[in-house]
């Protein structure tokens, strides 16, 4: 029934597919942390035009699919000019997407800061810069990791649908098995085993990191 | 029955009861339920395509439309990808599968083929200004398939230092030649024949590329009844040329008179070289 | 520029729109089955029992850790082998978003019940209320307020995600699309970028609505 | 139901133990008084002492591990030693109507209006008419000057408002007795005194009440009756408010008392 | 910076008009009082009444739109009319630390321990020797009672802690005015204690302060002036406490120092 020689003899398939997804994963996820950061201290800053631009840009990133922004920058911007490869197509899809959503997690890590904390800074005394950096900041990124976290795993999940413009991500694999070999079982079970791989460390980091920066947890 | 339709013939996928054995149907319960579930493709012009007007259309289509005529049924078209042809039968998704489904070791141990109704082999396609015609040309550039096809596993196997770019689904696998995502492309030598003469800048270098392979219909692995009786049809067709005339329907208007219809062509199931 | 004459083809945009019809369809038949299962499951997951305790957690963290594509092909190859139970794209992709749909629900419908405070249920107690009374009356009306901005987010991301549908092979307005680009490709060849483009705006003008209602209920609820 | 006896008092707890599940420490111990009907009693003590586990002993929140509640000379609640992790008390809807409580905070309903708030358990559990018990209910809000919001939600009262709304729904099911658990420890001070005025008021009507507070001036002047617990304990009782505030018996109260007073600063001055 | 007058008050505010933005009326209206150094002012008031917003703006955190604020006879902030919208006052870091302020809650910083929110300012601010800045800091928590605890995070502590640790750290920096915003209203009756013993120390040791309190007792323990506050506008100054809170001038101070006296509710017994 269950054909582990052919599990053994492609496993490293789905290692290759592994090392692709965590490769564009962490650069599309780097990016998106960027982006976020970016957009917002647009928002907290209140700058006038570029807050406005960056409202719209979140709805529109996390009111569409991942897969759609793929296709549109795969297939679709080519009739522009502009042929990107593969993996530049879903670094900056997941940059794009994940953007919006680091950017809400990060601008409620600020707003959770009361007020009375800069209030109090500023009445010791410390600069405006004293009082971001050892006050506000430290507390933002405390409570802004979970959201973060949480973030960083959904990005890593939506991931799967590079697939789609031929990158040899984990998804890749285990379909390409499926229609060269139609051995479905053992390539849906090492599908299965390499997310559970990539994502239960990760989850894990991501819980202990909550703690670590909880500063009334650790 | 499950779902709403796109409005186009083909997605009997969600036209389908949501659940049912994975058993294959017998033919009693083909006529009794008053269709016969085929997978076609829906984006394989001249074989299996979706026309400007939504309906499924092509030589393989042609055939299925004849097929459910003489079992006094109406056809329900399921588009497939590539890789997927196996599955819908084991999962017993459809009856048959008419999808330019070549003949393979691999694929006569997971289903059961039925005579064959078409020959091909495979064919590389390049852009006119970097003509690929040999294979050893291929070495270390980048070759668009689509997964799942008999192209895949021949370059997999005997061309090691060929990067592969695989698509779910041919359209794809078109778009990114036209963007330049790669340099070739390969499938059916037919397939790809035809698509050299629509689209302009691209001609095809390799003409014949492994064996000569031939093109059967599918059922699921022990469904006896109903292979038999697609095998008496084929054989009855073979007296009426009936592929002859699909081939003027559907293939001669894209390959016109260059190409010899005995050259992909098989009537009545008898390969003749 | 040229290209945009595809869409002003006859039949284009409403096959279009009834490829959209399909995208609608199945995220609407998963969120009405998913009501259920979230409730059933968020119930489950406020008892003591440690059996379904853990029956539960395993269940959530499975679904939760997998992506929704992995899932969907789980079920779509999966299921038809290991069951014996043969489900179509159609049906493999509503399977999936109801049991996504309903750990995410559940969950949610779990934290919703337990934000209640305490308090709320021995007010009621003391006042006489039978348990029954206490939970309908008092408990899930509160819940259900504090769930809501949720749900209807849950609920985007439950039609974005059928996007994931085509792979399957559903024809959807994704599908249909590309039907439309592969036969128009000599008249239109600039297609893609017009139907790939009306496709985004499609999911936006679903989706973007919701996040909108979703984030009305959840400023006017706040401050409750 | 028990016939009761006219001579018994509205509230009698004897013998009160309560444990908590995983403490090795009982919180009550051996606690007994009596409430005569129409009288108040104010528990005073410091924080930790019990005042709240006792309230919520008596309406049936807490298992309790020995000792009885009776209400009216009726035995309603009865020890039951390692019932440390039961839940509420199963005592009768019925049975339960006839104690009202009112918490610190929190406890209207904010999924109905204060109309709703107050009709609830009188129109649900007693099956009373709703138009009657309307009328009952807008009374009510009369007698504590709310008329006026009888269609509010909860979230648009001031704090102050809603305890005297939490008070009028317990006061529609005509409890025998009524517990106050520091409900005024989060209001801002006019507030207090809005809530503290109706309470004097229900006194005044011979309400019979126990009453937590860390009010002293307002437990000086509503109380029938003070006690002091500590750590679980009884540690004086005295039905001359007068007197326990101003020469109590015992060390401890004197103690306790003099947390509430303080001495002039007394620098010099310039 | 100005040499400071031997003869000046340490805080004197002089006409003072505030008025936030989007508001129509007000908050402070005309407000002036001088506090001489070692002395201690309690502003009392009703809810809303401006209180707050009085020493928010004496510290600085809030835009003035008429009068001035002078420190030690150094006027330091200056009121300008339009001002609403303006954010918090420019002066310099070295000026704020001359004026210490505690507010309600939430004021430690959870990232940092005790000793870690004492000795930020002093050496981030003042540029102090880190060790010298410690051994203060020690002796700060000593005098509060919390030496033990130099080592804990913020939300190890109870909330009396808390605000006793926010004390120590605007002590360090040796203000010359330590403003006090309701500082207990949150915190347990026992804590409630702990807090003010350490104020009524301050007291003692001569530093000036202004405080806004909700207990009465205490204003009259540790005011050398009181001030009554209603609608942004000063009501009655007294340097008298003693005589403010037994026989106030005005009959609007009279009317809210009985919101904190209560009548025996006397209703009879049986
Ligand atoms: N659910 C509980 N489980 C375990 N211990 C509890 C629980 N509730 C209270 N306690 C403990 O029981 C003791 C009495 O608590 P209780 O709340 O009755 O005191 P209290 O007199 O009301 O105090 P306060 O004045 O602070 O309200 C305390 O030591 C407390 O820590
Ligand atoms: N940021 C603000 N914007 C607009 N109005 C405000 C703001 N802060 C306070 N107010 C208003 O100013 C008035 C005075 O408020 P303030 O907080 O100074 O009163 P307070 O005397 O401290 O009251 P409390 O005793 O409740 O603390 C109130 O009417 C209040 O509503
Ligand atoms: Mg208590
Ligand atoms: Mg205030």
């Amino acid at each position: 029934m269950f054909d582990w020689s052919f599990v053994q003899r492609y496993a490293p398939f789905f290692v290759n597919g592994a090392l692709m997804t965590l490769f564009i994963c962490a650069i599309g996820i780097a990016l998106s942390l960027v982006v976020g950061l970016i957009c917002a201290g647009i928002e907290l800053a209140r700058i006038p035009v570029a807050r406005q631009l960056v409202r719209v840009y979140i709805e529109i990133s996390r009111n569409t699919p991942l897969l759609v922004q793929l296709y549109f920058l795969f297939f679709g911007l080519p009739k522009l000019g502009v042929v990107w490869s593969a993996e530049t197509c879903a670094i900056v899809g997941l940059g794009f997407l994940g953007g919006s959503y680091m950017a809400e997690a990060m601008r409620a890590g600020l707003e959770a800061v009361p007020e009375v904390q800069r209030e109090t800074a500023y009445v010791l005394g410390l600069s405006p810069w004293q009082s971001i950096v050892r006050v506000v900041l430290p507390q933002a990124v405390s409570s802004a990791i979970p959201g973060v976290v949480a973030n960083v795993i959904f990005l890593i999940k939506e991931s799967s649908v590079v697939s789609a413009i031929a990158l040899a991500d984990v998804m890749y694999m285990a379909k390409d098995l499926i229609g060269m070999y139609y051995n479905t079982y053992e390539s849906l079970f090492m599908l299965v085993i390499s997310y559970l791989v990539i994502l239960l460390p990760i989850s894990l980091f991501g819980l202990w990191l909550e703690r670590r920066f909880d500063y009334e947890r650790r | 029955a499950c779902g709403p339709s796109a409005g186009t013939p083909s997605d009997s996928a969600s036209g389908s009861s949501s659940s049912a054995k994975a058993k294959a149907r017998t033919l009693d319960e083909i006529k009794e339920s008053g269709e016969l579930k085929v997978a076609v493709f829906s984006d394989k012009a001249p074989f299996g395509y979706i026309d400007k007007d939504g309906k499924n259309a092509g030589y393989d289509v042609y055939f299925a439309q004849r097929l459910a005529k003489d079992l006094g049924v109406e056809v329900k078209y399921t588009s497939v990808d590539p890789a997927a042809r196996v599955d819908v039968l084991t999962s017993n998704k459809v009856d048959v599968v008419l999808a330019n489904f070549t003949v393979t070791d691999e694929r006569a141990q997971k289903v059961d083929f039925a005579k064959p109704y078409m020959k091909v082999a495979l064919g590389v396609v390049s852009p006119e200004d970097a003509p690929i015609t040999d294979v050893s040309q291929l070495d270390g550039k980048t070759l668009i398939i689509a997964k799942g096809t008999t192209a895949e596993t021949w370059f997999e196997k005997n061309a090691p230092n060929v990067k592969l770019q695989k698509y779910d689904q041919y359209a794809d696998a078109y778009n990114a030649l036209l963007d330049g995502r790669g340099d070739a492309f390969s499938t059916d030598n037919t397939e790809v024949l035809a698509w050299a003469k629509s689209n302009k800048g691209f001609t095809v270098g390799i003409t014949k590329l492994g064996d000569e392979d031939t093109i059967a219909p599918a059922v699921q692995k022990g469904n006896k009844e109903l292979l038999d009786f697609i095998n008496d049809e084929i054989v009855k067709l073979g007296e009426e040329d009936f592929f002859h005339k699909d081939y003027e329907e559907t293939l001669e208007p894209v390959y016109g008179n260059e190409a010899n219809p005995d050259d992909i062509v098989v009537e009545g199931g008898e390969v003749d070289d | 520029m040229s290209g945009a004459d595809i869409l002003l083809q006859p039949g284009v945009l409403p096959r279009l729109l009834q490829g959209l019809w399909v995208t609608v369809w199945i995220a609407a038949v998963s969120v009405g089955a998913c009501i259920p299962v979230g409730l059933l499951v968020g119930w489950l997951m406020t008892l003591r029992n440690p059996v379904v305790r853990f029956l539960m957690r395993i269940y959530l963290d499975f679904i939760r850790i997998m992506p929704q594509l992995a899932l969907l092909f789980l079920a779509y190859y999966g299921f038809a082998r290991w069951f014996d139970w043969n489900l179509d794209a159609t049906g493999a992709c509503v399977l999936v978003f109801i049991l996504w749909g309903g750990a995410e629900l559940g969950d949610l419908v779990r934290g919703a019940l337990q934000s209640i405070p305490e308090i709320q249920s021995e007010s009621a107690y003391v006042l006489g209320l039978s348990d029954w009374q206490s939970f309908v009356h008092v408990i899930l009306p509160q819940a259900l307020r504090r769930l809501l901005p949720a749900s209807v987010n849950l609920a985007t991301r439950i039609v974005k995600t059928t996007s994931l549908a085509v792979l399957l092979g559903v024809v959807e307005v994704i599908k249909v699309g590309q039907q439309i680009i592969d036969a128009n490709r000599f008249q239109y060849p600039n297609g893609t970028l017009w139907i790939y483009g009306v496709i985004f705006f499609m999911y936006f003008i679903v989706c973007w609505p919701l996040s909108i209602v979703a984030r009305r209920l959840e400023k006017r609820w706040a401050n409750d | 139901m028990t016939e009761q006896n006219g001579d018994a008092a509205a509230l009698s707890v004897r013998h009160l133990a309560k444990q908590y599940a995983n403490a090795n420490k009982r919180v009550l111990d051996d606690v007994s008084f009596e409430v005569p009907k129409g009288r108040v009693l104010v528990v005073v003590g410091p924080s930790g002492s019990g005042k709240s586990t006792l309230l919520r002993a008596i309406a049936g929140l807490e298992p309790i591990q020995g000792g009885d509640i009776a209400l009216g000379g009726e035995v309603i609640e009865t020890g039951r030693p390692g019932s440390e992790k039961a839940g509420r008390s199963a005592r009768s809807s019925e049975l339960r109507t006839r104690i009202g409580m009112v918490f610190q905070s929190y406890d209207l309903f904010p999924n109905k209006t204060v109309l709703g708030n107050i009709m609830m358990a009188p129109v649900l559990v007693l099956g009373r008419d709703k138009a009657e018990v309307e009328r009952e209910a807008i009374e009510l809000l009369k007698r504590v000057g709310l008329a006026d919001r009888k269609d509010a939600w909860p979230h648009e009262l001031s704090g102050g408002q809603r305890q005297r709304i939490a008070i009028c729904r317990a006061l529609i099911l005509h409890p025998e007795v009524l517990l106050f658990d520091e409900i005024t420890a989060a209001l801002d001070p006019e507030m207090v005194r809005e809530v503290l005025d109706v309470m004097i008021g229900l006194a005044r009507a011979g309400q019979t009440m126990v009453i937590v507070t860390h009010e002293m001036r307002f437990a000086r002047a509503i109380a029938d009756e003070v006690m002091l617990l500590e750590d679980g304990r009884i540690i004086e009782r005295c039905d001359d408010p007068e007197r326990f505030f101003t020469q109590p018996e015992t060390e401890r109260a004197r103690q306790f008392l003099r947390t509430f007073e303080f001495e002039r600063a007394g620098h010099d001055k310039p």
